[in-house]
């Protein structure tokens, strides 16, 4: 392949960025947190590009666990979420606010 | 090649999880399991996994072990212990916490048990990919426990928790994808020497360093990552916050300590300047903030933060001293946030009752004991003579100062007269005020003589730190 | 241009494109929706780098099981009504952008001057590296050199299960009874210290 | 015998600690007490001068070492006591007036019930007074000088009941410290200029040659500042009128007879450092002489009769220290001594006056009081006549001899204005006199007096005699007993042969004497004149000097008032609101910062988010510029 | 090699154990304890200056022992004779506190406990030759006087502790921070890095560290001493702590500050003593006459004794920093003297508040006539304190202006104003509170109870003894401070003439 590794890297700051920015701006928790899927998925592009740059099997190892970690996070946090809305009612992030000051 | 399977190094995890899943069962099969019966196999747990810690400390094996994945230095085996003293007290603290509150549910231990090998796993980690998965084994445990009351201060504080937690941790993973591309390796030793080298590339290194700084500052409650801990210590039941508050800490700490003197010790000259300037914002915003408020487990929780300051003061310190003085730190500090969060569960008898500074008013009228454990632990945390605090606080501050940091140590210090303004106020309401309260704190045996060890820790390492100062710098060296 | 730049260059702004649509997309199922589109993307990125077992894991995984879990969640909670995007907080939605860019952009320059926009990876990746295959390579490394950190995943996914366990099955009782606490709480005179 | 100096004002302590602890118990056996201590002393005094006397001229100097007090380094202060010609004089002095006003104090206070306080403290001033004369070391005479301001303080106040005698306590005491302070840095400097502070080290003539004279000048000034602290001299007199509203026998034996000499005592003890000064003798005689002046014409406005004999005694030490100045020190001492005599006397007669009139002391109700109490009124005219300078009585020996000196020496001016002060002395004595004994008794009060029990005549009769008779001592100034006797210690008088021959001087003071005594009667006595009148239209002149010429007032505007002011600045401004305020406003400071930054903690997850990115922001950026 | 200090420091603590361990002990029982406790100690002190030489000038009794190998803390106790006097002060004074406090009944264990513990705290700072011992020492009082003046005060007493104690950290920040930079330079040193105040006296500093250095420990002790302008939490703390409070804190704590400065910084920097001396005495003159002239006008009793104190320990300071053998042998003359002087006011206004039940003197007056005794004891403590000669401030005092005089004459004359103002403010304090008419309520308090002859005796016996027989402690001060003004090097003063000169003079 001749596409430069440095690309792919770029588009995953890109990606891991916008995640990033999604968290601050998106209040729906559900939302929220695909933005942190976001962000992940970013962090792993860069590891299979690192990992093809370096020419070993560790960044697709790391990526591989990175998914698993996801999707154990994502077990937790959705259980999380279905039980603050149960209780609230609401998934919007701005109206868990009872803690503060 | 098949390499060597030598569990040795990681029995103190095996047995947790262990104990976990046999806690676990116990409850999930017998229903009506006695809760004292769970207590027992969990405390069986931690006493084991501390036992095959001790053992460890004269370790004749590798360095690292499992495909370079576990260290089996005795920092490591300090650390653990230091992990399993406070999972022992959490244990207690939530067994009796959640009794009173009714909210006892049997996966409590077997979740703590699960948090702690994740803590005690990720001190031993010399890889950063086991560090990760650590690092999410305890942080999803804690978000559970955060979130185990009903209560809506538990679950926001659960929501919060997690929420940031997945954030802080996608840096933390891009920090290792960083020190990947830098390197091309996640073994702490291996980045080390691509990085003594100069084979790795600088610039990736630089960006791995600070977004791993930035990971493990948000753990252990750094400013500026550090706005979740007052919601969270808050919103917490008081017994799993007393677990947390100390367990993450000294966890993330000593993982912090093992990247940043492993890996990254070739920028040695570059992640100073960090760290100091994280000590420096931690101990001010911690100090200051904590004066304004006006719920003892939100003061605990900043002056928390004030404290990973001082930690990080320690860290300044290159090599041995600054590792042990940050150790013994770590310990005392375990010790006197432990017991305070004890205390504070105790006065506000039952669950969240009563946490405001109000309900402090005369504490000594009503159980001199308790206000006399609780001035015990803050004067501690004033860092006041004889209390391990005031040795700890020495300890820190002079390796900074040895180190050529005197103006952070100026800075912790006079951030630590303004700490005093809110711990001797808390001691102006417990002494100085008559009962105002109807309400009567938990007068149960139990958990005060849990309490009684930390107390006494607190007071013995003050007067003879000397019985464990040797193992700390033994401990103090991380070999690679 | 050589087959792999083609598909990048189509490829990376679809992704982009999606990820950005999914912060603009004001209703949570065409998030997921475009969020799924995304990760399909960097599946044919890890094509295009050669980890093909990824490419499979990414879309049965992610694009699966993970996305599939949150479209239920979204549904159950029928939260599929329209957020509102007006922001009630001041500055914070500018001030996450700027400081977007400004992490973007130290990124990228990490990036110039760690790699650099000309290397490239060794060739003959497929022959060295993923000798035999990349899952089989792949799985050598896993349970040779990584088999510790493997064992330890299994830790995780407990804690998840028991995590949906409390969480989930909570029963009613213990919310309504912490509810009735609360407002007793609230009745009582919570004063500041002195 | 000399050895033994040291029961003499041993004795008079154990007075005191006897009295202080069981005065109350002893009842009038107190007062008994008290004067058979001090007539003890003034035995053991007599004694030891009789050995002094025994002694050639030039060996009766002696010094008895009793204890080492301070050392530090070069420093030290020994207690050790000075048996010379002028201690013994001095102690004999002190005792033996002392033991007499004791002796009539236990008539005057008879009904107190303080009786035994009250001697208590007469002791312990007797003590102070001997350890101030008999030192040998500066330091201790200092602890003597700052004992007998001690006891005067709490003989004035001792009726403190009344806030009068607890204010005049007061500003007698606070007045005198500040000439002490600066004698006691006086003190300091001859111990850091002359190294050492005993006597017979510093006294030494050699001490010349060790330090240039304007050094003497100084310590000198510093002493005479002392002195003129508790000799009351302007400006620092202001004290002792009102130190009059202590009981009558204080008034006799502190500030007439002793303490307020002691500042007499110590220029003429030092007069060496004035000689070397040179500078320093002028300033003492011309304070002398200002005092002597001013004082004279106050008394003459003053209607309370203790208060005239306040003024007469700043008088007559201007006198005495004119004297020094002139360093006709014997001569001071004599008068001293003399005047010790017959002011007592009149003071005691004073007090025995208001005892037989119900504590009447203003001369302008009097009147007549010879009919009723003969002897009282016999022994105030021989005091007075004495004190006005009638030929052949003590004070004339004492007064009509410095005037000589003032003229032999060419002093003309001195001699001029000193007969001036003789004349108002003349003056305002007949008008005491005259007003209080003579005419018709203008009270009831004066009517119905009554003779004194005879514990009081006694030593009026004595003191009377010797007001008569001190002369002897000093029938000339080479030749006399007194001047002989202190010649090794003081030197000669010196004497010349400018301005008119002795007999002349001798004719114009006694002109001026019996000239102003014959006036006073004219106006006072022989009813031809109405004086009330007369003072009418004299007025303002009589208020103005019965105000003291309005010193104390100035005072209280210039010194007191302002200083009230500072403090009151500096309290409640100063300390309160910039010092103090800085310290609080740092808390409140704190205070702010922290309910501001708390705001920060909105409670909202974005948020927090935000400044986690803001701080990875700054720490890649920190990474950018540095890799 | 015995342990007199460790016996003497830790004596009290056996009190605290007792105090402790005794379940349900009843308030009498726990006043006795504690008075055995510090009698007991007191007379081990005894015995220890039983044992000192005066001939040494060096420490004496020196104990070590290392405690803690990490931080090199070392167990170093060693008595001068300076410190002695310091430590008999606390030991003399602590029973009569406590007698002095008898009266206290809530609480009364807790008050006791913390009493002795104060005791140790203080005993063992004047004792630590050990800069990171001092240090702990030095804050280790903190908490038990803090609980003194918070619990048992008056008023505003929570106001006061809180200042009091932050005050105290404030400068102890600095305090501390110098101390490891010190022992983080000590390295140089032949035997290493040390706390050790023998050793670290041989370290030679560049100037520029050196003043840093002393400036840190100056604003440490210049808080306790206090000096202006560092002053105001006096005022307050001693406003409204109780009485055994107010004595403890005037009569040792205050000393401390005192103590560390000719301790520390003069030993320590002796260069850097020397080119602030001028403005550190200028310091100590404002303090003098300012805290006279502020206590003229103060109608409370206690704030206007507590301001003279700021007045008196400017002597200490003034004479500390004179650098000549008399003026430093008066300071610690004075420390002694002023702790004996105002520890006994503080005693007796305790005892007039209750009677009277108000500190305020506008509503007092006639106590003379009432209570003789007790006015005439206030007299003669309030004397001893205004410099009468005879009794035991004057000698402190003289030779601090004789020694400030012979280094710079306009000092010594300003401090000598100081005198005057004291004779001012307390006679009119007592003319105030004892002289004039009896107010009405104030006509049938009782005289001096036996407890209060008890507590008021031995002071009174002190303040006699050292006034007329001040070489009691100036033969064994004096070795020691003469030792310290030259090790300090600063320039002679211009010496004395010999006597002998001046008699050949005159021959």
């Amino acid at each position: 392949m001749s596409t430069p590794i440095a690309y792919f890297l770029v588009v995953s700051a890109a990606l891991f960025t916008i995640g990033t920015v999604g968290v601050m701006v998106r209040r729906n928790a559900l939302v929220i947190f695909m933005s942190v899927e976001l962000q992940l998925n970013g962090v792993n592009l860069a590891l299979v590009a690192f990992s093809r740059l370096h020419g070993n099997l560790t960044g697709q190892v790391l990526t591989f666990f990175s998914m698993v970690v996801a999707a154990a996070e994502v077990v937790v946090g959705l259980a999380i979420i279905v039980y603050v809305f149960r209780r609230r009612r609401t998934a919007n992030v701005d109206d868990l606010a009872v803690l503060r000051w | 090649m098949t390499p060597e399977v030598d569990l040795g190094p990681v029995m103190p995890e095996l047995i947790l999880v262990g104990a976990g899943i046999v806690a676990l069962l116990v409850g999930v099969i017998a229903r009506r399991a006695e809760p004292l019966l769970l207590l027992f196999i969990a405390m069986a747990g931690v006493a084991g996994a501390a036992a095959a810690s001790v053992l460890l400390w004269d370790w004749e094996g590798g360095l690292t072990v499992l495909a370079d994945a576990i260290a089996t230095d005795r920092f490591a085996v300090v650390a653990r212990l230091i992990l399993l003293g406070v999972a022992a007290l959490g244990l207690v603290l939530g067994h009796h916490y959640f009794q009173r509150s009714g909210e006892l549910r049997t996966e409590f231990y077997a979740l703590v048990l699960f948090a702690t090998s994740g803590m005690t796993l990720i001190t031993a980690s010399a890889d950063l990919i086991t560090m990760f998965l650590a690092l999410e084994i305890l942080s999803l445990s804690l978000y559970v426990l955060t979130g185990s009351s009903a209560r809506l201060g538990s679950v926001e504080g659960a929501m919060k928790y997690f929420l940031l937690g997945a954030f802080s941790s996608a840096f933390f993973l891009y920090g290792v994808a960083m020190a990947y591309g830098a390197t091309g390796s996640t073994r702490l030793a291996e980045v080390a020497t691509a990085l003594g080298g100069r084979t790795g590339s600088m610039a990736l290194a630089l960006a791995a360093m600070v977004l791993l700084a930035i990971g493990f500052g948000f753990k252990v409650a750094a400013v500026p990552f550090h706005m979740w801990t007052p919601d969270v210590y808050q919103g917490a039941p008081t017994a799993v916050t007393a677990f947390m508050s100390a367990g993450t800490k000294v966890a993330a700490f000593a993982a912090f300590m093992r990247v940043f003197n492993v890996a990254f010790q070739p920028l040695g000259w570059d992640w100073t300047p960090v760290i100091w300037a994280l000590a420096a914002v931690s101990m001010i915003v911690g100090s200051v903030l904590a004066i304004a408020q006006t719920d003892i487990k939100r003061m605990l929780a900043y002056s928390s933060i004030a404290h990973a300051g001082f930690v990080l003061t320690g860290m300044t310190a290159p090599g041995r001293t600054g590792m042990s003085a940050s150790l013994f730190y770590l310990l005392a500090y375990a010790l006197m946030i432990v017991g305070a969060f004890g205390v504070v569960m105790l006065v506000s008898s039952r669950g969240e009752a009563a946490t405001s500074l109000g309900s402090y008013r005369g504490l000594y009228r009503q159980s001199p004991w308790l206000a006399g454990l609780f001035s015990l632990f803050l004067l501690s945390m004033a860092g006041i003579p004889p209390t391990a605090g005031f040795i700890a606080k020495v300890g820190v501050f002079g390796a900074a100062i040895d180190a050529g940091h005197w103006e952070l140590a100026l800075i912790g210090l006079l951030a630590s007269v303004v700490a005093a303004f809110f711990y001797i106020r808390v001691m102006v309401l417990m002494y100085m005020h008559e009962p105002s309260g109807d309400h009567e704190p938990d007068a149960s045996l139990a958990p005060r003589l849990a309490l009684a060890i930390p107390a006494v820790g607190t007071l013995l390492l003050g007067v003879l730190p000397g019985l464990v100062t040797d193992f700390l710098s033994e401990a103090s060296v991380i070999r690679w | 241009m050589s087959a792999d730049q083609i598909v990048f260059w189509v490829f990376a702004p679809i992704s982009i494109g999606s990820a950005i649509a999914m912060l603009l997309q004001r209703n949570a199922i065409h998030a997921a929706l475009l969020l799924i589109v995304n990760f399909f993307t960097i599946a044919v990125f890890y094509l295009v780098l050669e980890a093909p077992f990824l490419f499979a894991v990414q879309i049965i995984v992610y694009a699966g099981a993970i996305m599939v879990l949150f479209l239920f969640v979204i549904m159950l909670l029928g939260v599929d009504r329209d957020e509102v995007l007006a922001e009630r907080i001041r500055w914070q939605r500018p001030a996450a952008i700027v400081i977007g860019v400004g992490v973007l952009a130290e990124l990228v320059v990490a990036i110039r001057a760690g790699v650099g926009f000309a290397t490239n990876g060794p060739e003959a990746f497929a022959e060295t590296v993923n000798r035999g295959g990349n899952t089989e390579a792949l799985a050598r490394s896993l349970f040779r050199e990584y088999f510790f950190p493997f064992e330890a995943t299994s830790v995780l996914l407990i804690v998840a299960a028991i995590a949906a366990m409390m969480l989930a099955a909570r029963h009613r009782r213990a919310i309504t009874r912490a509810e009735q606490e609360e407002r007793a709480a609230e009745l009582e005179p919570s004063e500041a210290a002195s | 015998m000399t050895d033994a100096v040291w029961l003499v004002p041993a004795i008079p302590f154990v007075g005191f600690v006897v009295n202080l602890f069981a005065g109350r118990r002893l009842g009038r056996a107190a007062g008994w007490l008290a004067t058979l201590a001090v007539a003890a002393a003034a035995a053991v005094a007599i004694g030891v001068g009789m050995e002094v006397l025994a002694q050639p001229a030039e060996e009766r100097t002696t010094v008895v070492h009793l204890f080492d007090w301070i050392g530090v380094g070069a420093f030290s202060a020994a207690a050790d006591l000075r048996v010379d010609q002028l201690s013994v004089l001095m102690i004999l002095v002190v005792t033996i007036v002392g033991a007499l006003i004791h002796l009539y104090a236990i008539g005057y206070m008879g009904g107190d019930p303080r009786f035994g306080r009250f001697f208590a403290y007469l002791n312990l001033f007797v003590f102070f007074m001997l350890v101030l004369v008999l030192a040998e070391n500066l330091l201790l005479l200092y602890v003597g000088w700052e004992g007998v301001g001690l006891c005067s303080y709490l003989l004035i106040g001792f009726w403190h009941e009344r806030t009068a005698a607890a204010n005049a306590a007061k500003k007698a005491f606070v007045t005198t410290r500040i000439g002490d302070t600066f004698m006691l840095v006086g003190i300091a400097l001859v111990f850091l200029r002359l190294g050492s502070l005993d006597l017979s080290t510093v006294l030494d003539p050699g001490i010349e040659a060790v330090q240039p004279s304007g050094v003497f000048t100084v310590i000198a000034l510093l002493l005479f500042a002392g002195a003129i602290g508790k000799s009351a001299q302007v400006p620092l007199h202001v004290w002792l009128p009102d130190a009059m509203e202590g009981p009558t026998p204080v008034s006799a034996l502190i500030h007439a007879a002793t303490m307020v000499t002691a500042g007499v005592y110590l220029v003429v003890r030092t007069h060496l450092f004035f000689e070397i000064s040179g500078v320093a003798l002028v300033v003492v005689l011309v304070v002398g002489l200002v005092t002597a002046l001013y004082a004279a014409l106050s008394a003459l406005g003053q209607d309370d009769i203790k208060r005239v004999l306040a003024y007469s005694t700043v008088s007559q030490l201007g006198f005495m220290f004119m004297a020094a100045g002139m360093r006709a020190y014997s001569v001071a001492m004599f008068m001293l001594a003399a005047h010790a005599c017959y002011k007592a006397l009149l003071f005691l007669s004073a007090g025995s006056v208001m005892h037989g009139t119900h504590e009447l002391t203003d001369l302008t109700r009097m009147g007549g009081l010879r009919r009723r109490m003969p002897w009282t009124a016999g022994v105030a005219i021989a005091g007075a006549l004495s004190l006005a300078g009638v030929f052949g009585l003590a004070g004339f020996f004492a007064k009509d001899e410095i005037l000589v000196i003032a003229s032999e020496t060419g002093r003309a001016t001195v001699w001029l204005l000193g007969t001036l002060g003789a004349l108002l002395s003349a003056l305002y004595i007949g008008r005491l006199v005259f007003l209080a004994f003579f005419g018709d008794a203008r009270s009831q009060e004066a009517e119905h007096a009554h003779e004194s029990p005879p514990v009081m005549l006694a030593p009026l009769v004595v003191l009377a005699a010797a007001a008569l008779g001190l002369g002897v001592l000093m029938l000339d100034p080479e030749t006399g007993l007194v001047p002989t006797f202190l010649e090794p210690v003081l030197g000669t008088v010196p004497h010349g042969d400018e301005g008119v021959g002795t007999a002349a001087l001798v004719i114009v003071s006694q002109v001026v004497a019996i000239g102003g005594l014959a006036v006073t009667w004219l106006v006072y006595a022989s009813g031809r004149v109405d004086w009330l009148a007369l003072r009418l239209r004299l007025m303002p002149l009589p208020r103005f000097l019965n105000r003291g010429m309005y010193v104390d007032d100035v005072y209280a505007a210039t010194v007191v008032a302002p200083a009230k002011a500072t403090s009151t600045f500096l309290a409640d401004v100063v300390d309160a609101s910039v010092v103090d305020g800085l310290v609080n406003a740092v808390g409140r400071l704190f205070q702010g910062l922290a309910g501001a930054g708390r705001r920060v903690q909105t409670g909202m997850v974005r948020t927090y988010a935000l400044a986690f990115l803001l701080g990875a922001l700054a720490l890649l950026a920190y990474v950018g510029v540095r890799g | 090699m015995s342990n007199w200090l460790t016996l003497t420091t830790f004596l009290p603590l056996a009190g605290v154990v007792v105090l402790v361990a005794w379940p349900g002990i009843r308030d009498d029982a726990a006043r006795a304890v504690a008075l055995l406790a510090a009698v007991a100690t007191f007379l081990m002190s005894l015995a220890m200056l039983g044992r000192f030489d005066n001939g040494v000038t060096g420490f004496q009794l020196v104990e070590e022992a290392t405690w803690v190998d990490a931080i090199d803390l070392k167990y170093l106790l060693g008595v001068d004779g300076i410190s002695l006097w310091m430590v008999l002060l606390t030991t003399f004074l602590m029973p009569i506190a406590i007698l002095a406090s008898w009266r206290v009944d809530d609480r009364v264990r807790l008050f006791m406990a913390s009493m002795l513990v104060l005791e140790t705290g203080m005993i063992g700072t004047f004792l630590a030759l050990d800069l990171l011992l001092f240090f702990l020492f030095f804050e280790a009082i903190l908490f038990p006087m803090y609980l003194i003046i918070g619990v048992w005060g008056g008023e505003r007493r929570v106001y006061a502790t809180v200042k009091f104690f932050l005050y105290t950290m404030f400068g102890s920040a600095f305090l501390l921070v110098a101390t490891l930079f010190l022992y983080a330079k000590s390295g140089s040193l032949p035997g290493g890095p040390t706390f050790d105040v023998r050793e670290l006296v041989g370290l030679d500093l560049a100037p520029i560290t050196a003043r840093w250095l002393f400036v840190a420990f100056f604003v440490a002790f210049a808080v306790k001493v206090p000096l202006f302008p560092l002053h105001t939490w006096l005022p307050d703390a001693h406003t409204e702590a109780p009485t055994a409070g107010s004595v403890i804190l005037a009569a040792v704590l205050l000393k401390i500050g005192a103590y560390g400065l000719i301790r520390f910084n003069l030993s320590l920097f002796p260069e850097a003593s020397r080119s602030f001396a001028d403005a550190i005495s200028v310091l100590a003159l404002i303090g003098i006459v300012y805290g006279g002239i502020v206590a003229l006008i103060q109608t409370d009793l206690k704030r206007l004794v507590a301001y003279s104190s700021v007045s008196h320990l400017g002597f200490v300071v003034l004479g500390a920093f004179a650098f000549t053998e008399q003026a430093m042998a008066g300071g610690v003359l004075q420390m002694v003297n002023h702790g004996l002087s105002t520890g006994a006011l503080f005693l007796l206004v305790g005892m007039v508040y209750e009677r009277t039940h108000t500190r305020d003197l506008g509503r007092m007056g006639g106590l003379m006539s009432v209570t003789p005794w007790l006015g005439g004891t206030f007299l003669f403590v309030a004397l001893s304190s205004a410099g009468l000669p005879g009794l035991n401030s004057f000698v402190g005092e003289f030779l601090v202006i004789l020694g400030t005089l012979a280094r710079n004459v306009w000092f010594g004359a300003i401090a000598a104003t100081g005198v005057v103002l004291a004779a001012i403010y307390l006679l009119w304090s007592y003319q105030r509170m004892a002289q004039g008419p009896v107010p009405e309520e104030h006509r049938h308090h009782r005289d001096l109870s036996l407890r209060e002859v008890l507590v008021l005796a031995p002071v009174l016996a002190a303040i006699l003894a050292f006034g007329v027989y001040p070489k009691l402690l100036l033969d064994r001060i004096e070795p020691t401070t003469a030792q310290v003004v030259a090790d300090v090097e600063a320039p002679p003063v211009s010496p004395p003439p010999s006597v002998p000169l001046a008699e050949e003079a005159g021959g």
